[in-house]
């Protein structure tokens, strides 16, 4: 199953038997769509949070007014 | 007794909605000419856009009838529940005590008689603008019969999904056109059959059956669209 | 239902509560509508008097609680509770195109067969005479406004659920409309009724105040 | 079951296990994504008439067969939205529509590229698997308008189950009209993807690690979503006001 | 110095207005995205309903092109003084104190930005999904650019005669799709040349003559037609 | 201009008619409106109360007779007289996509450069305070109606023409309204309004009735 690594330089490895550009391209994509997909929603969940904690905070400093 | 009242009422209701329906058309006039017209300009325009040569004309006739067809049951459909959503009876109909998917029902039938049924008999005038082989022209108003309900039914879903919102047209139309590319390439194979002579009843009975799904299916998800839409 | 139910109330609302956008329109609110009353949605504005209306027709359903109609959830009795009700809204419900007349025929023969005979003398009341036949993008907008409010002469509807009626109207309007609640309310028939303007009605009015103390 | 049903269908809870699982799901992907990445560009065998392009085909088909499962993903979650008013599904919905829009152009992107190497052209409308994804996408984009351009987000939860439920029988009407419309113009041989020596375990045995990967991806990618989407309408509810006060 | 200071303020209220435009299209998103999704989906009808051969293709690319983006076009221009009619906010333009040819040429701007100039950027990839020779590519790209904001120009006259009426979009497409013809010779004309090799300068500078024309004249009309809508 | 013209009348008019629909509304009307001065336009519902409105703001122009600002024709000085008009009518011209902030900042960018300050303070006058960045469409009708009245604080027009400004507004919205009636008759402003509702300003009101006798 494995097989061997059918390449013995590391710029036929980036050639890729003359195919660079297609082969290259699809695995940047993929990884711009790895990383959209992955850091997009920790990013928006750092947003959130901070939006969070800055209303937390307007909340506490209007409570004692309107607690009583 | 108060069941066969409840009936009797709820055709009577059926009735006077499809009535008022065709009554709003036909008093609008535009509404009963312009898919007509819609459909002959857009069609004219390809002759102009393409190539005005007979045999190259001939092999797109069939496509570009349909997805005429298509566009102007589309921007026809518009108005199927938008101005009574506005003026509030869209409410009136949603309150009244009989069963929304007959009401619905008689809107969508309303549409399609107004226009629907125009483009079929505007058709083989079309056809013989693009210059669409004669023995073609049976089939094509045969699908078109099939197939403009299934548009106007399945177009009724995505009208009824985004009549709250102010800006229409284009989601629209995102929306039923991909839902209505089933019917265009069961049409347009139809016709491509018959113009090679090969045997076309399968091809309508696939119509066919879309056409029974989507009347008793389509109304339904309708009505549920318009319930939600209202809220 | 843990209200006492010797005989249920016509319609009747517990613990509902409904929130928009993250705004508390109302909490808790209960009422009991008998045959025959008055209830007066009152409320500054935006403080949720539509919502409560149209939740009442079920025509949104973004809220938490019960409301039964004679006891029973409306949910379960669609058909007939809406056979009873008639609701005006903000929006009129009068198609600009047809007339009055054709505008009625429709609204009317969906709760129940009516006659032209029936909508013209409806129209007549309610001084739209001459009008029958002109199509409403012609007429001003009190006048839109009387030809909804038409229905309320025709339609057998025992509870009526009016988003301010008032508006538009002109003095004698008001006043018509005024008699026709009156009637209403005597003939045994029930109106829940949202109007920043003096209700004038003989029968006893629940107020239900809807801005929070 | 109707418990486990009700804890699912609560937002605290399934953010308190989401919490649990993310770290492991998201170990477990980055370990599959770099198996499958490292097996994909160094030990997959050459093709003698695709080269090495058949490292494409690692990537194309994980996507591509994971791209098919957002449409039934979304009728699901759209019909418990429409019949059991859960929110959670709702949300879920909401985050799945978007991942699955960026996994179907990924396909096409893919696809087309790999196209551009096999048959000499970057599109061809007389493949149906082509067109049927081409549509898909629409579907999903236009499920995503609608959400957003219904600003009332009960509502757009429901108006968007019903698009999806739809979109869902359609997606699969169109793949077989299409795939029927295609035998009928002309044979679908010359170009059928299932050409070319891509199979035996060599080549299947990678592409298995990345489709377990694009699932585990879809896992991470919609509990995260999920989590910022319940934070977001939670955001007046006690909890989590806490979990904002102990996170600061 | 009374009126540089109304011109400045008459700036202020073009920006004002095209900045409003702007942001109610960038807030419905849709607006944004719509425009270009359905210029795809409407191209992608054409191979399905006619032929998916890329020869067959190719010859009607063009054509397809235009007419599509003439359909889009005219689609999203629906809404161009539709809402502002509704909800009462065309009274207030009418009313300001400025010449409504600047408040009228601001909408129209946003409109172009908004829905044209996507649709030109998305162009080059139907081409070749159409199979367009791939010397027509910088052509079409320059005639979309001279035709796309006509389009725009000479629809809003149309849409401004038709907002006061109820049932839209038909009505609309009769009265925009006849007067951009010309528009629509041209650009497929230009196209054409350029597939077979010829010079295009004639039939861009025609365009270029048009848009000029419409850009002086179009406003002028569309606010005579919103003054008479308003009516 | 056959009317005395020591110092001609800021808003005036002479013979107007209008005929709509084969119907005469009104007929060789006559008004003369001074800095200063409020003048009510009575009528009952469909007697031309809008219609007179919009002819005097240049949106209708099925009428014969004259109307003057300050003694000249207004179709001869349409951007001076813009300038100093605002107009309210039945719709609020309220854009529901937008919030108040952004609806406000352009309706009054159009008729002079305005900045956030002031829009913010009107909106918060009008005690729609918290809803200044959420959608119009959020809003109940009264709010929008109000959001429509923020305009009132902000221009800097002389002349307003209201079209029934009270409709849907509670009663805070009512007594708000009147004292920005009052100030702007205070500060030398004038008005011409349509209501149903008892006006309580305290200046001199003139009354225009369009009903026939
Ligand atoms: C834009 C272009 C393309 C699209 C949208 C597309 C779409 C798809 C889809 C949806 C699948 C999943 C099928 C499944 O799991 O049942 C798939 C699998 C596959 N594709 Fe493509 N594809 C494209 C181009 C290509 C090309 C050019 C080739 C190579 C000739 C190719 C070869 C394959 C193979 C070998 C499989 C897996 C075989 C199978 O599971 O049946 N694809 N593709
Ligand atoms: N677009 C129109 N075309 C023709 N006639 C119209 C039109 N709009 C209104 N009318 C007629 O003009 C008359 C006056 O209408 P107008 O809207 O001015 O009344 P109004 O005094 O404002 O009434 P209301 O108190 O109901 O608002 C009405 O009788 C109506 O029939
Ligand atoms: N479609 C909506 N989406 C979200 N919130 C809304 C929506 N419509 C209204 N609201 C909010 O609900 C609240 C109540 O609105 P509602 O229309 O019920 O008020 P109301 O009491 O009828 O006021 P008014 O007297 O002005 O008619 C308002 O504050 C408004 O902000
Ligand atoms: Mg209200
Ligand atoms: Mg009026």
């Amino acid at each position: 199953m494995f097989e061997r690594i059918p390449f013995s330089s590391f710029g036929e490895f980036l050639n890729m038997g003359g195919y660079a550009f297609n082969v290259w391209t699809v695995y940047l994509l993929f990884v711009i769509f790895l990383l959209v997909n992955l850091l997009g929603p920790r990013r928006r969940r750092k947003q959130l949070m901070k939006e969070l904690e800055r209303r937390a905070v307007l909340a506490e400093r209007q409570q004692p007014d309107s607690s009583d | 007794m108060q069941e066969t009242q409840l009936l009797a009422n709820g055709f009577s209701a059926f009735a006077a909605t499809l009535k008022r329906d065709l009554l709003v058309a036909f008093k609008r006039r535009n509404d009963l000419l312009n898919p007509l017209m819609f459909f002959f300009i857009v069609v004219s325009l390809f002759p102009i856009g393409i190539t005005p040569e007979r045999e190259a004309l001939a092999e797109i006739a069939v496509g570009v009838l349909w997805v005429c067809a298509l566009l102007a049951s589309l921007l026809s459909l518009d108005n199927l529940y938008r101005s009574d959503f506005e003026d509030g009876s869209l409410e009136l109909l949603i309150l009244s005590p009989h069963s929304l998917y007959f009401m619905v029902l008689a809107k969508i039938l309303s549409h399609w008689l107004v226009s629907g049924v125009p483009l079929v008999l505007l058709s083989p005038i079309l056809g013989y603008m693009l210059a669409l082989p004669e023995e073609a022209y049976p089939t094509m108003i045969i699908t078109l019969i099939l197939g403009t309900p299934v548009l106007s039914l399945l177009g009724s879903i995505g009208v009824a999904l985004t009549v709250s919102l102010g800006s229409r047209g284009l989601i629209l139309a995102m929306i039923i056109l991909p839902m209505s590319v089933p019917v265009l390439i069961a049409g347009t194979l139809a016709v491509g059959q018959a113009v090679t002579g090969n045997p076309v009843g399968g091809h309508l009975a696939i119509m066919g059956a879309m056409l029974a799904m989507a009347v008793s299916m389509a109304p339904l998800a309708s009505a549920a669209a318009l319930r939600i839409s209202i809220n | 239902m843990s209200h006492d139910s010797t005989s249920p109330a016509m319609l009747s609302a517990r613990q509902l509560t409904c929130e928009r956008d993250d705004r508390l329109l109302f909490e808790d609110l209960a009422f009991d509508l008998e045959e025959g009353q008055v209830l007066q949605v009152k409320g500054s504005n935006g403080s949720g008097k539509t919502t409560l209306l149209r939740i009442l027709c079920g025509l949104n359903d973004s809220y938490s609680g019960a409301i039964d109609w004679y006891g029973r959830p409306i949910a379960q009795q669609r058909e007939s509770y809406y056979a009873s009700l008639l609701y005006l809204g903000h929006r009129v419900g009068v198609n600009m195109v047809l007339s009055p007349l054709e505008n009625l025929r429709w609204a009317c023969n969906l709760q129940a067969p009516t006659s032209d005979e029936q909508i013209y003398q409806a129209l007549e009341k309610l001084s739209l005479r001459g009008f029958e036949q002109s199509p409403c993008h012609n007429l001003s907008a009190g006048q839109k406004q009387r030809v909804s409010l038409a229905r309320l002469l025709i339609s057998p509807a025992r509870l009526w659920v009016l988003d301010e009626p008032f508006t538009t109207l002109d003095v004698y309007g008001v006043a018509a409309l005024e008699d026709l609640l009156a009637d209403h309310v005597l003939s045994g028939g029930s109106v829940v009724v949202t109007t920043h303007h003096a209700l004038s009605v003989k029968t006893g009015i629940q107020v239900l105040n809807l801005d929070r103390q | 079951m109707w418990q486990w049903f009700h804890r699912w269908g609560s937002p605290k809870w399934f953010y308190d296990l989401s919490g649990r699982w993310l770290p492991w799901l998201t170990g477990a992907l980055i370990l599959f994504l770099v198996v499958g990445v490292v097996w994909a560009l160094l030990f997959v065998p050459q093709d003698y008439q695709q080269s090495y392009t058949t490292r494409i085909l690692v990537v194309h088909v994980a996507v591509a067969s994971t791209s098919l499962a957002f449409f039934p993903i979304m009728a699901v979650a759209g019909t418990i939205t429409l019949v059991w008013k859960m929110k959670m599904a709702d949300m879920v919905a909401k985050t799945v529509a978007p991942l699955g829009a960026w996994f179907s152009a990924l396909t096409l992107a893919s696809g087309s590229i790999w196209g551009s190497v096999m048959w000499g052209t970057w599109w061809e409308w007389s493949d149906s698997r082509l067109t049927s994804m081409l549509f898909q996408f629409f579907l999903l984009i236009s499920v995503i308008s609608l959400r957003s351009a219904l600003n009332d987000s009960e509502t757009a939860a429901k108006a968007c189950a019903v698009l999806s439920i739809v979109g869902c029988v359609n997606v699969v009407i169109i793949k077989y009209s299409v795939e029927w419309w295609n035998t009928l113009h002309q044979p679908a041989s010359a170009l059928s993807m299932n050409s070319g020596s891509a199979n035996g375990p060599a080549f299947w045995v990678p592409t298995l690690v990345m489709v377990i990967a694009m699932y585990l991806l879809m896992a991470v990618h919609v509990m995260m979503a999920t989590r910022n989407e319940i934070l977001r309408r939670e955001s007046r509810s006690q909890w989590v006001q806490d979990l904002v006060l102990a996170a600061k």
